[in-house]
């Protein structure tokens, strides 16, 4: 017979508040198999824990359950507290009278209390039924990948890389940097983004433990903490990087006129381009989507020659190519080449989109003087389309006015309910530099509120005023399209209590981060959930920030939400130390709760093998028959197989059918 | 033949009976059958029921759609405001089952049961989406070429976008009317206050001063823009004022110029060479000049 | 402008009663201004507009609005409806505070005369000349409405008879007139 | 006295119950009817525990897992939606008023979709009545 | 050798198959009864009255076997008499063990059970409508008695305590051979289990996938056998190929000897040791390799009769046991 203790938690009020804690404890008294029940003002302090402890040394309890708060965060520190004492950490339970009791409850108190005590006894019913498990340990891949090349992903790379880790740095694009390399200069100070991001991405990539991996993208993941097999598409740049030197004749002879990606659509590329004057790696690729296929023939086959003048008729690319990378008599597959990688622990650094305008109908989406910021930040750059001149597109005149409209898509139930974070900011930072080049030029900040909260973050926005930009508190509702493409922009002002026109050139929409569709894809291959908002979601949004729910995968940057850059940073150099100690300890646990076949017992039936989203089991001989087996380390204990198997062969250690079973028959029995 | 139901309102019958009898005779050239929707009442008017009580509002709304319902026909409104009454009404009534029951308790004083089975649509909604320009355009005997008008969607036919069965793809820069005036091969350019209030209904009658600032500004922005030579709405409480308060300003000395006014099928029924004494025939701000060009020879298709 | 003791506005009630009659929103709004930069009362300067009145409404402000009639100059016109992005929907608070003004009687005295016409003859707006427009457009005299059908008036009678607004007295002599009749 | 529906819920750890302890966070009311067995995954579910549960009278059987796409193993979700069409039947064919079995997707971040899942669950259970299987066994 | 063995069998509702099964035994039955003296064996072979086996001393028998669930009060009255009577105490087949074909009869009303018998079935000429009575008295001066039709099905297990159980509808032949030698040489398992090879009917099959070292496949069709899809391939599961077959939840002591025949597997057996519910179990494996929802959904479809599929042999033992009444 086992002996359980039961511990019950007030929590402070938290708890006994709403839950009559002496009455919960009463009744666990007369629970089968209980010995011992107590209570406390806090379990999880060092008095409560130490209750625990003594009556484990003294023989008392051999089971311990605490009613307290939920498992998902308190679990592990009563287990320690088990451990400590010496008794095994699995023979543990939690029962949440807290979270799912006295907090939920708080209007039906009686109600809580009988809740509270139901589910005690299903946490006694479990107990009885815990059996000691064994934590095993496997080696740890001594390499890591990050995922993304933007300034979370460089950094958490590099951090990596400095601590003498092999880093994976993959990007999709040809070229690491991500947004922060379109960005002209960066608040607070006005650094130059690219004069300061240029060196840590030519860093990175000469790191002899950074491998950079451009063009690239994640194909599928399988495996776990300490021994991801990752699968990396590279994407056919149908260049030869080997021997592209990044001179950009390539891009100079192309015919092809393509909106450019990285220039916000407003000027052009060619098919064969080179993403961005700082690229790194400074490589050249062909867009084959938009080639036209100048020279008229196809790819992987040999040349024409001319007629008139016997030679080889190439496409212009090749022709200006002067180290031969580009060849289009090889043939090149399309969906590129697959590599396989092992790694230790994985980093997410996807980034953001920015929300285009079209999803805006009232801001005159129609209008070519209505852009995005993020389109700004290109024009008033001096790699921009303009060469850093303040043109506005319809005409590439100067403009007099511009309105700046805030929480375009943000702070609004039509599309993002949460604040992006850095609007208010890189809108007067935008403002500033304007003002400053151009001082007569008019410019309106259209804001709910100003949100500035940031270390010097506060002056910044003053020395705005002070520069005379025109701050007007209310939201803009609408636009009207006025001759010669001048918009007018619908606006309130709260402080005037009065409506508002403004007469602009222009009219930059501050709109707003958010998750790129594509990031589904990839929470998929991984196993990564969602917040609300639709980021990736952290373990725990105060204490594991850049951790997730799947082991050994870590998050950076704005994929977990929108932020700036000395956050973005601050959060890859966090990822980059949580991911280093798996690395460094060279070991990881396996947890001892997942599922384990009873070979006597299994039928060989198969039905198991399809089912296993790890391909954890196998069937192998046994006595001459196929019988399943489970691999431990690929094993992440769903339980999916123990539910399934027909000759109840396959026992999920720590969620046993008796002790799901004794659970049920606690929670059912008569009150 | 398809058929609609076609509910009038009340400026329409009793103000401007010249559209009602454009309906009349424009649509069967389009192929389409007008249903009379005997007994129908006001749709009823914000100002009215609306502004008094949900449920009664809904019980008159929901009346007029069942009228619709016993003929078997979707509705089709010449006036906006009776389409955003009806449509909002309808769209109430769809979405909540517990108020659909108190309205039908209601409706059941008159005998009546409300069962959802009709849209409601706007004489432009059957036009763009039902009828299409091109039906539209070989409708046509007198071509608008070269004439530009300044076009009036009106604001209840494009929100709240959510209630509607036809939608602009943008209800902030709407098009449907201007690919209707199109059809007709008029120039439709673009004039700032496009979305602009017109002043009419409950602004005017709370307060006919600021109602007519709101028009003049629209006028101003319309002449001074674009300096159309008519303006078309298919809104029947825009036409009104457009028509008798642009009278209004001018008689104050506020403005000096004329833009006659038209609803949209009393055009599109000048163009098909229906007689004008029938379908255009009452106004405040004269008109008979550009009608007169309009059935003129010069504009006479093949 | 005077002092506003927030502490002593009574706000009893206020939000529950708006949200009653058909405001639901009332609370959702930040006061970010949109509503208001779109709106034609608002632009064209009426005093009581969507955005200050669910202020008003929700500082707990009720006695010392409730005679404004400049509430009845909205449209409805649902702009603010729509680019609300707190789904607010201001029109319909608009409207609820209307309701509210309504069973105070405190109405735009423009509002009574459709009120009346609607009662008797189905119509908020009637033209007495109208059988002449029409004869002189080639339509019949009376149109295919309720106009000249009694048995239509009647079914809209009997709804408003018992309904809320009937509550008011506002048909009250109509009424006693049918009753004769 | 007035009958309290006594509610048997198995939730997956990364999302139903995650969501459960959201409510918490957010202090979302719903009455205490429910009691959560937490287990990794809504695939470790079997039908048994569902029958088992409605044979010793508990008045409605709750299951939570992830949304599709977000099941922290993939797609365990899915074995389990398969599973619980079949046992929706099944229990149907048993006499159960098929509503005293649900089956929920609540993520981790649905805290309010929890505790309004749980209220509703509630309110139709009050207008089903109690679970009279134990009673109708010991006659 | 020792004293023979004293044997008793006894038939409670059911259709007496499974003694054929142990007939079945042919020549080695002969050798068997060296061993065996049958004691009591009613109503199937011998003429002893009921009156004959409560005269017996308790414990009298060494071992009984009884087939058939239990339907009437008098199959209730005779297994307790057994009971007691026997030392060791075998549900022998499904019917004893789980309730068998008929437990089906339990998603039913008694009242609509008898006016499909005695009253809508069309070989029935009643035009009275008599159901049949407990208690009847004839000429005014004879009582007779029937036994009563009980409000449900139940196993045996339900109404005494059951040593061991037998599945299959009846035995296989083969496994009563092996199964009585065992009994014969006393080496037999812990009270209360079943009395099994142990092993699934998939791992005797030769359809099964695995024994060729090929994963299974999800399902992604939906069949019926009575469809006439035609016969799958020699070594294709059936399972695999669409077929319902319950092979993987049942105890394979038959050889598999439907699915040899292109027939899928039933469930006769039983379920495997530690599954208390074979319905539930037969529908968390299945469930869980099917497709898609859409294959779960066209399954449903198919299978309208979701409970009698999976609890063929077996819905008296289940957990619900029968169909509960409406609430």
């Amino acid at each position: 017979m086992s002996k359980i203790g039961v511990y019950v938690c007030h929590c402070g009020e938290n708890i006994a508040g709403v839950v009559d804690v002496e009455d919960v404890r009463q009744y666990a008294e007369q629970l089968d198999g209980v010995t011992v029940t107590r209570r406390n003002l806090f379990m999880c302090s060092d008095p409560g824990q130490e209750m625990i402890r003594q009556d484990i040394a003294s023989g008392l309890v051999d089971r311990v359950v605490v009613a307290a708060c939920t498992p998902r965060t308190h679990e592990p520190i009563f287990r320690t507290t088990l451990e400590k004492a010496g008794l095994n950490k699995y023979l543990f339970e939690m029962a949440n009278i807290r979270d799912q009791g006295s907090w939920v409850h708080a209007h039906d108190k009686y109600g809580a209390t009988a809740k509270a005590k139901r589910i005690v006894a299903s946490a006694v019913g479990k107990a009885a039924n815990l059996h000691p498990l064994e934590d095993k340990f496997v080696d740890v891949t001594p390499a890591a990948l990050v995922i993304g090349g933007g300034v979370a992903g460089i950094f958490s790379a590099l951090e990596l890389a400095k601590m003498g880790h092999k880093v994976y740095l993959v990007e999709k694009q040809p070229s690491i940097g991500g947004a922060m390399a379109m960005l002209d200069k960066t608040f607070p100070t006005n650094d130059c983004s690219a004069c300061i991001l240029t060196p840590v991405m030519v860093e990175a990539a000469n790191h002899p433990n950074i491998e950079l991996l451009t063009c690239s993208e994640v194909a599928d993941v399988n495996g776990y903490i300490g021994n991801f097999n990752v699968r990396i598409r590279k994407n056919q740049t149908y260049v030869d990087w080997n021997k592209c030197t990044g001179c950009g004749a390539c891009a100079e002879a192309c015919p092809v006129r393509t909106a450019n990606e990285f220039n916000g659509g407003m000027d052009h590329r060619g098919a064969a381009y080179i993403h961005f004057p700082q690229a790194v790696p400074k490589k050249a690729v062909v867009d084959m989507s938009v080639c036209i296929n100048c020279a008229g023939r196809k790819l992987g086959t040999e040349p024409r020659i001319s007629k008139k003048t016997g030679q080889p008729v190439l496409a212009a690319c090749e022709k200006a190519c002067p180290s031969g990378a580009i060849d289009r008599s090889h043939h090149l597959p399309a969906e590129g080449t697959l590599r396989d990688i092992e790694v230790g622990v994985i980093i997410v650094a996807t980034g953001y989109q920015v929300m285009e305008k079209e999803n805006f109908p009232e801001y005159a989406p129609d209008s070519p003087n209505v852009i995005t910021a993020l389109q700004m930040e290109r024009l008033i750059s001096a790699t921009g389309p303009t060469g850093g001149k303040l043109l506005r597109p319809s005409d590439h005149r100067k403009p007099r006015t511009i309105s700046f409209v805030s929480c375009v898509g943000s702070r609004d139930v039509r599309h993002h309910t949460y604040c992006s974070r850095v609007c208010c900011m890189y809108m007067i930072k935008q403002a500033r530099l304007i003002k400053e080049k151009y001082p007569d030029i008019r410019i309106f900040m259209h804001v709910i509120d100003v949100r500035a909260p940031g270390k010097d973050f506060d002056e910044y926005y003053t020395r705005a005023r002070d520069m005379g930009i025109t701050f007007v508190k209310g939201k803009v509702g609408g636009m009207e399209i006025l001759p010669a493409d001048q918009v007018r922009v619908l606006g309130y002002d709260v402080d005037l209590g009065s409506n508002i026109e403004v007469d602009a050139d222009m009219v930059v929409l501050a709109s707003a981060m958010e998750q790129p569709p594509t990031a589904k894809l990839l929470a998929r291959k991984i196993g990564l959930s969602f917040d609300g908002a639709g980021f990736f979601k952290e373990l725990h949004p105060k204490l594991k920030p850049v951790e997730t729910a799947v082991e050994g995968v870590f998050l950076a940057g704005c994929c977990q939400g929108p932020k700036d850059i000395p956050d973005t940073v601050s959060q890859a150099k966090g990822a980059a130390a949580a991911a280093a100690i798996p690395l460094c300890q060279g070991k990881v646990r396996i947890d001892p709760t997942i599922s384990e076949v009873d070979t006597e017992k299994c039928s060989g039936c198969g039905i198991c093998t399809p089912l296993c989203p790890y391909n954890a089991i196998v069937l192998k001989t046994y006595s001459g028959r196929p019988r399943a087996m489970i691999d431990i380390t690929q094993c992440k204990g769903c339980g999916v197989c123990t539910a399934a198997c027909p000759s109840a062969a396959i026992l999920l250690h720590g969620y046993t059918d008796v002790q799901i079973l004794s659970q049920i028959a606690a929670l059912t029995r008569a009150a | 033949m398809e058929q609609f139901g076609m509910y009038l309102g009340c400026n329409i019958p009793f103000n401007a009976p010249d559209i009602e009898q454009s309906f009349r005779q424009t649509f069967p050239n389009l192929g389409v059958e007008v249903v009379d929707l005997q007994g129908a009442t006001c749709c009823p008017a914000w100002g009215t029921a609306p502004s008094f009580d949900i449920n009664t509002w809904l019980a008159i709304s929901s009346r007029n759609i069942t009228l619709a319902e016993s003929e078997q026909v979707d509705i089709m409104t010449g006036c906006n405001s009776c389409f955003g009454i009806l449509a909002e009404a309808k769209h109430m009534l769809d979405h909540d089952p517990g108020r659909k029951a108190q309205v039908n308790r209601l409706l059941s004083k008159a005998d009546r049961k409300y069962s959802g089975s009709s849209e409601v649509y706007h004489v432009a909604h059957v036009l763009h989406n039902k009828i299409g320009v091109e039906k539209i355009n070989a409708s046509a005997k007198y071509t608008l070429r070269q004439l530009k008008v300044a076009v009036q969607p009106g604001c209840h036919l494009l929100w709240p976008s959510a209630v509607m069965k036809v939608k602009e793809k943008n209800p902030f820069f709407p098009t449907m009317l201007k690919e209707l005036c199109h059809a007709l091969g008029a120039e439709t350019p673009h004039y700032s206050r496009l979305e602009s209030c017109c002043g009419m209904g409950a602004m005017r009658s709370t307060n006919q001063e600021r109602a007519l600032d709101t028009l003049k500004d629209k006028l101003k922005s319309m002449k001074e823009e674009i300096d159309p030579d008519m303006i078309v709405t298919t809104c029947s409480s825009c036409y009104l004022q457009f028509d008798n308060a642009q009278k209004l300003l001018r008689d104050k000395g506020e403005i000096d110029f004329a833009i006659p006014v038209f609803y949209y099928t009393q055009l599109l029924a000048l163009c098909q060479g229906l007689d004008p004494a029938q379908v255009a025939a009452i106004s405040e701000t004269p008109r008979d000049e550009i009608i007169v060009r309009i059935q003129s020879k010069q504009r006479l298709l093949n | 402008m005077q002092t506003v003791n927030l502490t002593q506005m009574d706000k009893e009630g206020i939000a529950e009663k708006v949200i009653a009659m058909g405001g639901e929103g009332l609370l959702n709004c930040v006061q970010c201004g949109a509503c208001a930069s779109v709106c034609p009362v608002a632009r064209a300067g009426f005093s009581l507009y969507c955005k200050n009145l669910i202020k008003k409404l929700q500082s707990g402000y009720m006695e010392e609005i409730l005679e404004d009639s400049s509430t009845w100059a909205c449209q409805a016109c649902n702009r603010c409806t729509e680019i609300c992005p707190r789904d607010v929907k201001p029109s319909e608070v608009v409207f609820a505070f209307r309701r509210i003004q309504a069973e105070e009687l405190a109405i735009s005295t423009s509002a009574f005369t459709p009120l009346m016409s609607l009662y008797e003859t189905g119509h908020a707006v009637y033209n007495k000349r109208s059988k002449e427009l029409r004869k002189k457009v080639g339509l019949p005299e009376t149109p295919p409405t309720s106009i000249g059908d009694p048995k239509a008036v009647a079914e809209l009678q009997k709804i408003l008879d018992d309904s809320p607004m009937a509550e008011l007295g506002i048909f009250l002599n109509l009424m006693s007139r049918k009753q004769e009749k | 006295m007035e009958y309290t529906p006594n509610i048997v819920g198995f939730a997956c750890q990364w999302c139903t119950y995650a969501g459960a302890d959201l409510a918490g966070n957010l202090r979302c009311k719903y009455p205490p009817t429910i009691k959560l067995i937490r287990v990794p995954c809504s695939g470790r579910v079997k039908p048994e525990f569902i029958l088992d549960a409605l044979a010793k009278g508990a008045d409605g059987v709750l299951v939570g897992g992830c949304h599709f796409g977000d099941c922290h193993y993939k797609d365990g979700n899915r074995k389990t939606a398969n599973r619980m069409i079949l046992l929706k039947k099944m229990i149907a064919d048993m006499g159960f008023e098929p509503k005293r079995f649900r089956l929920e997707w609540i993520s981790g971040a649905e805290g309010q979709k929890f505790a309004d899942v749980v209220s509703e669950f509630t309110e139709e259970l009050i207008k089903l009545g109690p679970n009279t299987i134990v009673e109708e066994n010991a006659a | 050798m020792a004293d023979k063995i004293k044997f008793a069998f006894l038939l409670t509702g059911g259709c007496a198959g499974c003694e054929m099964s142990l007939v079945d035994l042919s020549e080695s039955l002969v050798d068997v009864l060296d061993h065996l003296e049958v004691v009591f064996w009613a109503p199937t072979v011998a003429d002893v009255k009921y009156k004959d086996l409560e005269a017996m001393p308790d414990q009298s028998i060494d071992l009984a076997f009884v087939d058939g669930m239990i339907r009437l009060s008098e199959h209730e009255h005779m297994a307790k008499v057994l009971r007691s009577k026997a030392k060791v105490l075998v549900a022998f087949g499904v019917c004893a063990s789980l309730g068998g074909v008929a437990g089906m009869a339990n998603l039913h009303p008694r009242k609509a059970l008898f006016d499909t018998a005695y009253i809508d079935s069309p070989s029935t000429d009643n035009p009275e409508g008599i159901y049949p009575q407990p208690k009847c008295v004839v000429d005014g001066k004879y009582e007779l008695t029937l036994p009563e039709f009980c409000d449900r099905v139940r196993p045996l297990t339900d109404v005494v305590t059951v040593d061991y159980m037998v599945g299959g509808c009846p035995p296989h032949h083969e496994f009563v051979a092996k199964l009585v030698t065992a009994i014969v040489e006393g080496n037999l398992p812990a009270k209360g289990s079943w009395l099994t090879g142990g092993k699934a009917v998939c791992d005797v099959c030769d359809r099964n996938p695995a024994n060729e070292q090929v994963n299974r496949k999800t399902i992604t069709e939906v069949k019926r056998v009575v469809d006439g899809n035609g016969v799958l391939e020699e070594k294709e599961c059936l399972l695999q190929g669409g077929y319902l077959c319950l092979g993987a939840v049942t105890q394979g002591d038959c050889n598999a000897s439907c699915p040899k025949v292109n027939i899928p597997c039933r469930g006769c057996g039983g379920p495997m040791p530690g599954v208390t519910d074979f319905g539930a179990q037969a529908l968390s494996s299945i469930g869980a390799i099917l497709e898609n929802e859409e294959v779960a959904e066209r399954m449903v479809a198919k299978y309208p009769d979701m409970a009698k599929m999976m609890y063929r042999y077996s819905l008296p033992a289940s957990l619900l046991g029968r169909k509960i009444k409406g609430q």
